[in-house]
């Protein structure tokens, strides 16, 4: 006889973030047996991305058969918002393992999948978190395993191994201080209601001084994984340290986990009646804005840019909460989306034109792209226009929409914000898409280098997945409004 | 008696423990110091660098191994209070834990992660 | 007899507060990461007596999973200060400053 | 707007030029010289399916609250609350006909001015796909496709200037425009943010609707407006984003025609006629607009002077021309700019399209100073090309007069006497730079086998555009190759005979006049005409516009025509040339001034308009990025020392406010 706590129920509502954190041991097990070189470096990524396809047909399974329901005793909960958010994770995933495969580094091919995967188990986990417990566990898993990745160099110039091992240390000196930082707000919820379960949190009436003290220390927490300023300090610096597969990871994946936890306490704790425990949040949004795209606007490195231009786009999702209105939620979602698409296809063109050993993400290198590469050029000139939220880009739907409801909630002055902070992104992307397109004598342009063709396809999807949600959002938008 | 009482006496007792381990020898000891004596001990040999040197790396690598083992193998603990109530449940969730544990080690024994050189 | 809940949380609040201390002023990595381990246990604290007063066992079990991710952070933390500073004469993170700007 | 309904027609007439430009690039090379007629096949067919549709445009629904007049076809819900669609009311349908219409011609001109060269599918194909990013600007029934149509117009400029890419002009030329637009596509991009921040929503109708509601508080209305000016500014060549225009010079002569008669630069009095609700509830925009039109229409005037190369001279004449437009729009007499752009379509393309004729007998000498005498070697083009000028002259009873007339006047009716003064002078200063043109060009002698010299061309490679003395490709490919047959070329000028002399009739009549009936339905009262409101009648208005012109035609006579001028023109033409007044020369230093306004300081501090004009962006050298860096930039650059314990501090101080924020919150 088996005598389980659990039904099987709950752990069939796990059953795609299991799926995701045992394939890394088949990876490692494969890693030792097969022999060096490109098999075991191909066996890693395939190995990778067929676990991640699997997961995702899962989730889509999970989500048309509205087995929504929480599991392990509100440990976790599965719903359409847990779903939407764990295939923004997997995607992100996906599409990093391709961009992994072009790196020459076969001895550290295999331990990178396998860390990546765990990362991105650790923020499926927060995207389905239920109470404070959970939540912890996930971030820390997304986090160790991201601390190790920074650094996760090899035969690499001197140079390139420094930074990338410097920006490893201050990530996890600045993570985990700032984890502290959540921790401590989490056992003050704890004490203040004498549970870890957020849906026991909302108990709460308001004006909890232990409670709110809490929530502000846990708030620092969000702040500081989101990368909104003033605790953005790590992002550029990480981002541009960081090898390329990892950064664009990092950009899209910790968003991704640590919105999912901040929507669900903002939604299921806060609800509406505690407006005033979360303003904090929207002003470093509103400064996230500005801050990151002036920041950019005078960046000459791709990553350190993207890292900045992340900053503000962060901000803008964020905004989108603003007022907790389930509009907000929806458009929120709709935009991470296209963030994944715009962001991630921008970073697979970086990867593209980098050299095989350590790649340059110096804007030089966009300079007469639309010579060498035009359709690469092509593609690269809709992620950034989509990220400055032009037509007809699925950013700048993004954009309209997220302004609408921040207007409806009535936070006028977050919309101005944006409406600023997009004027000053425009000439940070424009200014690239300029290089790439206005005709440079061939002698500064490097000799074009074959092209390795995992990156492409992540390149493509992305590309086509901007423009199709740009002009016909509704696809997506459409089926957002079944989220709960 | 104060709640703090106990912690009072505790750290009075700490205090004075320490404190005379540290000075009690100097008082008891007859001291009859030579030249010999007071060299530094190395079997006759004379000191070629200070004691506390820098470690290799190695031995922050095992460290570190020993550290991840030793402290999730505490996770066995609150199963093992429990094992009785979870019964086969709880040793399937163990030997889980055990396996995955074990992967790792034999990863990280694969790539030499143990030996010294 | 016993201690007030409320010097628990002030005592666990002041190792917060060092702990914070710390990671802002010490220059050697290696103490840097002590200091954030105290802001953990300083957390740690909180859970537990708050778990004492509520007599909720959910705060001892995170104080147990706390312990557990901290020794990995702590492994992970070790292995990447001795990367970094491999062939560095002394530890010091200001050495660490090639990204910037 | 627009009774609701499906009407397939209407896709008929946006999709046909767009295929035919898809057809014609994806089979270019197979097709030849079969690319011509399949293009004009393209846009004749949209023009028909515009007179077929004709109906539904002035067919007005049911007599509500509001005058709903013609057709609107929802295509697609974007997403919830966002539904784009079609629009059909009359105003897209004078613009639709003037672009099929006059774009057919044009069409079926290039046929014969384009033959023989390399580039003839690639022609068509961009052509095409000109007239069709035009028409989706103005079919669109909200801002969004607008924008997108916007864009494409901008695109298809950049490549049909840069058509003979192998010159280096052509490019710059093309890159300018194309930098210029990007501009006034952003400004747009903002007004639609605007839009959407107050009425949330981009069709036109809400954001009209949202006037009448008073939903705009504050500046924020003019601010909108301001900001869609600024693409009306772009687009149609307005103060101070005006010098790309003349440089566009440097596509072949049919597209300048285009560019100018038919599409792109009407686009701005397209928007502001369309927005026109938006612009009644700001009185500061309509100020704004009236100014900048009205300053537009004199510089352009005054700069059409000192030009020596044809086109440059004509490309003035529609800088001036579209200023009166845009005054018109601007002061409120909507149905007079309109007016004005039709009958301006016909005798501008009539006056590019006989330049053309000029310049390819001439084998593409664009030179006025070069030619001379034209008269007896080609009458067609000289009657042509008097006419139309007569016609751009406000010459009674030509098109011109009437539509010139009905916006100068309006100004005064308006209240705008200094806008009416302008309008007056800028049309005598008009019919004395025109009419110098046809001096130079069709009377005296011929003067191109004259050294270039002793005509005063310092550098005949410079003369006018760059492009001045350059070969046509197909000239370099084959020397002695016979043209086209020449009715190609002169069948569409004939006929647009008939809209430069007879279009203005539509406006005879006042309030019952057909023009008025068109229009009313869309403008509703703002256009009804108000008694007593200006101190004396349009018919005296019309005296003193026509005794001013007739005093600019009698100087030109005196310095250009009289045969006493004609004896020695060379030594007149060379003095003049020589002492030409710098300042005309240089366009007023205008591109000096923008470099000296925006490029300059952009590179000390990026605000967006000079980064957009910044010459290190434009050029594309990155590798220079640290240089163009901005101050701003810089500032927060400074904050990432790279010290990982500055961050913790930062951190730190972020989370101390934090916490002392919820510590007072929580307090109470």
């Amino acid at each position: 006889m088996l005598a389980q706590p659990f039904p099987l129920s709950d752990y069939a509502a796990i059953l795609p973030l299991t799926i995701v954190a045992t394939t890394p041991l088949m990876i490692l097990l494969l890693d030792l047996i097969l022999p060096k070189g490109a098999p075991r470096r191909d066996a890693a990524v395939a190995v990778g991305i067929a676990g991640l396809l699997l997961a995702a047909y899962v989730l889509v399974r999970q989500y048309l058969a509205h087995q929504f329901a929480p599991a392990f005793g509100f440990g976790f909960i599965l719903g359409g918002f847990s779903i939407a958010f764990s295939l923004i994770v997997v995607a992100a995933a996906i599409f990093s393992l391709l961009m992994v495969l072009p790196q020459r580094d076969d001895e550290k091919v295999g331990p990178s999948c396998a860390l990546m995967l765990w990362s991105a188990a650790g923020a499926m986990l927060m995207a389905g978190a239920g109470d404070l417990m959970t939540i912890f566990l996930g971030l820390e898993i997304l986090s160790l395993a991201l601390y190790c990745l920074c650094g996760m160099v090899l035969r690499a110039s001197p140079v390139r191994l420094r930074e990338a091992r410097e920006s490893a240390l201050k990530y996890l000196i600045l993570s985990s201080m700032a984890s502290g930082f959540m921790l401590y707000g989490m056992a003050l919820l704890f004490g203040a209601t004498g549970s870890v379960n957020l849906a026991a949190l909302q108990a709460i009436p308001a004006g909890n001084p232990v409670f709110a003290m809490g929530c502000g220390l846990f708030m620092i927490g969000v702040a500081f994984k989101l990368g909104l300023v003033p605790f953005h300090v790590w992002m550029p610096d990480v981002f541009e340290g960081a090898p390329l597969p990892v950064t664009a990871f990092m950009s899209v994946v910790t968003k991704a986990g640590m919105l999912a936890v901040f929507a669900r306490f903002l939604y299921g704790v806060l609800g509406t009646d505690h407006q005033a425990l979360i303003v904090p949040v929207w002003i470093v949004a509103g400064l996230s804005m500005l801050v990151g795209n002036l920041a950019a606007l005078s960046q000459i490195d791709m990553k350190r840019l993207l890292a900045y231009s992340g900053i503000a786009q962060l901000g803008y999702i964020v905004a989108a909460l603003a007022g907790t209105s389930t509009l907000g939620m929806r458009y929120a979602l709709f935009y991470l989306g296209a963030y994944t698409f715009m962001n991630l296809g921008a970073f697979a063109v970086v990867a593209l034109i980098s050299r095989d050993q350590e790649e340059d993400s110096h804007l030089s290198a966009f300079s007469g792209l639309g010579t060498r590469h035009p359709l690469l050029a092509a593609a690269m000139a809709f992620f950034l226009l989509s990220l400055a939220g032009l037509p007809p880009t699925a950013g700048f739907i993004g954009k309209i929409l997220i302004l609408a409801s921040t207007v409806a909630a009535g936070y006028q002055w977050l919309a101005w914000l944006l409406i600023a902070g997009t004027a000053i992104s425009v000439y940070v992307y424009i200014k690239i898409v300029r290089a790439m397109y206005v005709p440079v004598d061939l002698a500064h342009i490097r000799e074009i280098r074959p092209l390795s063709y995992a990156p492409w396809i992540a390149v493509a999807v992305c590309a086509v997945a901007t423009i199709a949600l740009g002009i016909y959002p509704a696809a997506l938008h459409d089926v957002l409004p079944r989220i709960r | 008696m104060t709640p703090y009482g106990p912690v009072a006496i505790y750290l009075a007792v700490a205090l004075v423990a320490s404190l005379a381990f540290c000075i009690l020898p100097g008082l008891l000891a007859r001291k009859k110091p030579n030249p010999v004596k007071s060299e530094a001990y190395e079997c006759g040999v004379e000191p070629t660098s200070d004691v506390s040197g820098r470690f290799p790396v190695r031995f922050y690598l095992i460290a570190m191994l020993f550290v991840v083992f030793d402290v999730e193998a505490a996770s066995f603990y609150p199963w093992a209070v429990q094992m009785h109530a979870l019964k086969l449940f709880g040793l399937i969730e163990m030997v889980t834990f055990v396996v995955v544990l074990a992967i790792g080690y034999a990863y990280v024994w694969k790539r030499g992660g143990f030996q010294w050189r | 007899m016993s201690v007030a809940l409320a010097n628990y949380i002030a005592l666990s609040a002041v190792i917060f507060m060092i702990g914070a201390a710390g990671v802002v002023l010490r220059r050697n990595p290696l103490v840097m990461l002590m200091a954030i381990e105290l802001m953990w246990n300083a957390a740690n604290l909180a859970f537990v007596a708050y778990a004492r007063a509520s007599m909720n066992n959910a705060g001892h079990i995170f104080a147990f999973l706390v312990i557990t991710v901290a020794a990995a952070e702590a492994a992970i933390g070790l292995a990447i200060v001795v990367i970094v500073f491999r062939r560095a004469e002394f530890v010091d993170v200001d050495e660490v400053s090639v990204l910037k700007g | 707007m627009g009774i609701e309904g499906q009407y397939p027609l209407l896709f008929l007439i946006w999709l046909a030029p767009f295929a035919g430009a898809i057809v014609i690039w994806a089979l270019g090379p197979k097709l030849k010289s079969w690319s011509g007629p399949i293009g004009c096949a393209a846009i004749g067919v949209s023009f028909v399916a515009t007179l077929a549709s004709w109906a539904d445009a002035v067919r007005s629904g049911p007599a509500g609250a509001t005058t709903v007049v013609g057709a609107h076809q929802t295509m697609v819900t974007w997403i919830k609350g966002f539904a784009l669609g079609l629009l059909w009311d009359p105003l897209t349908l004078v613009w639709t006909l003037i672009i099929t219409g006059v774009g057919f011609l044009i069409h079926f001109y290039s046929m014969g001015y384009m033959h023989g060269d390399r580039g003839y599918p690639r022609f068509f194909a961009y052509m095409n796909f000109f007239v069709f990013a035009m028409l989706t600007l103005v079919l669109a029934d909200n801002f969004v496709v607008l924008l997108v149509g916007w864009g494409l117009v901008g695109l298809a400029s950049f490549f049909l200037i840069g058509f003979w890419f192998e010159r280096p002009s052509a490019v710059a030329a093309a890159t300018k425009a194309f930098v210029m637009n990007v501009v006034g596509d952003v400004g747009i991009l903002f007004a639609i943010f605007i839009l959407v921040a107050v009425v949330g929503s981009v069709s036109f109708a809400d954001a009209f609707a949202g006037v009448q509601a008073h939903a705009y508080n504050g500046q924020l209305l003019f601010i909108a407006c301001a900001a869609l000016f600024v693409g009306c500014a772009a687009k149609s060549a307005q103060v101070p984003l005006h010098s790309w225009l003349p440089d566009a010079m440097e596509g072949p002569t049919p597209v300048s025609a285009l560019i100018h008669a038919a599409t792109m630069v009407t686009a701005g009095v397209y928007l502001i006629a369309r927005c026109w609700p938006m612009w009644q509830g700001s009185a500061d925009a309509r100020e704004l607009v009236g100014v900048i039109g009205g300053l537009t229409a004199l510089l352009g005037a005054i700069l059409g002077i000192g030009q020596w190369d044809i086109k440059r001279i004509l490309a003035y004449s529609t800088m001036s021309q579209i200023g009166y437009m845009i005054m018109g729009v601007g002061v409120g007499a909507y149905d007079g700019g309109v007016l004005h752009f039709f009958t301006h379509a016909f005798f501008k393309a009539q006056l590019f399209l006989t330049a053309g004729i000029v310049i390819h007998a001439l084998h593409n000498e664009q030179d006025v100073r070069r030619m001379g005498g034209l008269r007896a070697r080609e009458p067609f083009a000289f009657w042509s090309m008097l006419v139309a000028t007569l016609s751009i002259c406000g010459f009674p009873p030509l098109a011109g007069f009437f539509s010139k007339d009905a916006v100068v006047y309006e100004t005064l009716v308006k209240g705008h006497p200094v806008l009416y003064a302008i309008g007056v002078l800028t049309a005598g200063i008009t019919a004395y730079y025109m009419f110098r043109m046809v001096f130079i060009t069709f009377f005296g002698t011929y003067r191109g086998e004259i050294d270039p010299s002793s005509l005063g061309i310092r550098h005949p490679e410079l003369a006018g555009t760059s492009a001045g003395l350059l070969k046509h490709p197909h000239d370099e490919a084959a020397p002695h190759e016979e043209h086209a047959p020449a009715w190609l070329m002169t069948a569409p000028v004939a006929v647009l005979f008939v809209g430069t002399i007879f279009a203005g009739f539509l406006d005879l009549g006042g309030t019952n006049s057909f023009w008025y009936g068109l229009l009313q339905p869309v403008f509703g009262a703002t256009i009804a005409p108000v008694e007593g409101a200006a101190p004396f009648s349009e018919l005296a208005s019309s005296a003193l516009v026509f005794i001013v012109v007739l005093a600019g035609i009698g100087l030109a006579y005196l310095r250009y025509g009289s045969t006493a001028a004609l004896r020695d023109s060379v030594a007149r033409l060379r003095n003049e040339s020589i002492r030409m007044f710098p300042l005309l020369t240089n366009a007023f230093y205008f591109d000096a001034a923008i470099d000296a306004l925006f490029v300059r300081p952009s590179r000390a501090f990026g605000t967006f308009f000079g980064v957009v004009v910044d010459p290190l962006v434009i050029d594309g050298a990155v590798r220079e990025a640290r240089v163009s860096a901005l101050w701003l930039g810089h500032l927060f650059r400074s904050f990432q020392t790279g010290l990982v314990r500055a961050y913790a501090l930062t951190i730190v101080f972020g989370a101390a406010a934090f916490i002392v924020y919820y510590a007072v919150v929580g307090a109470h």
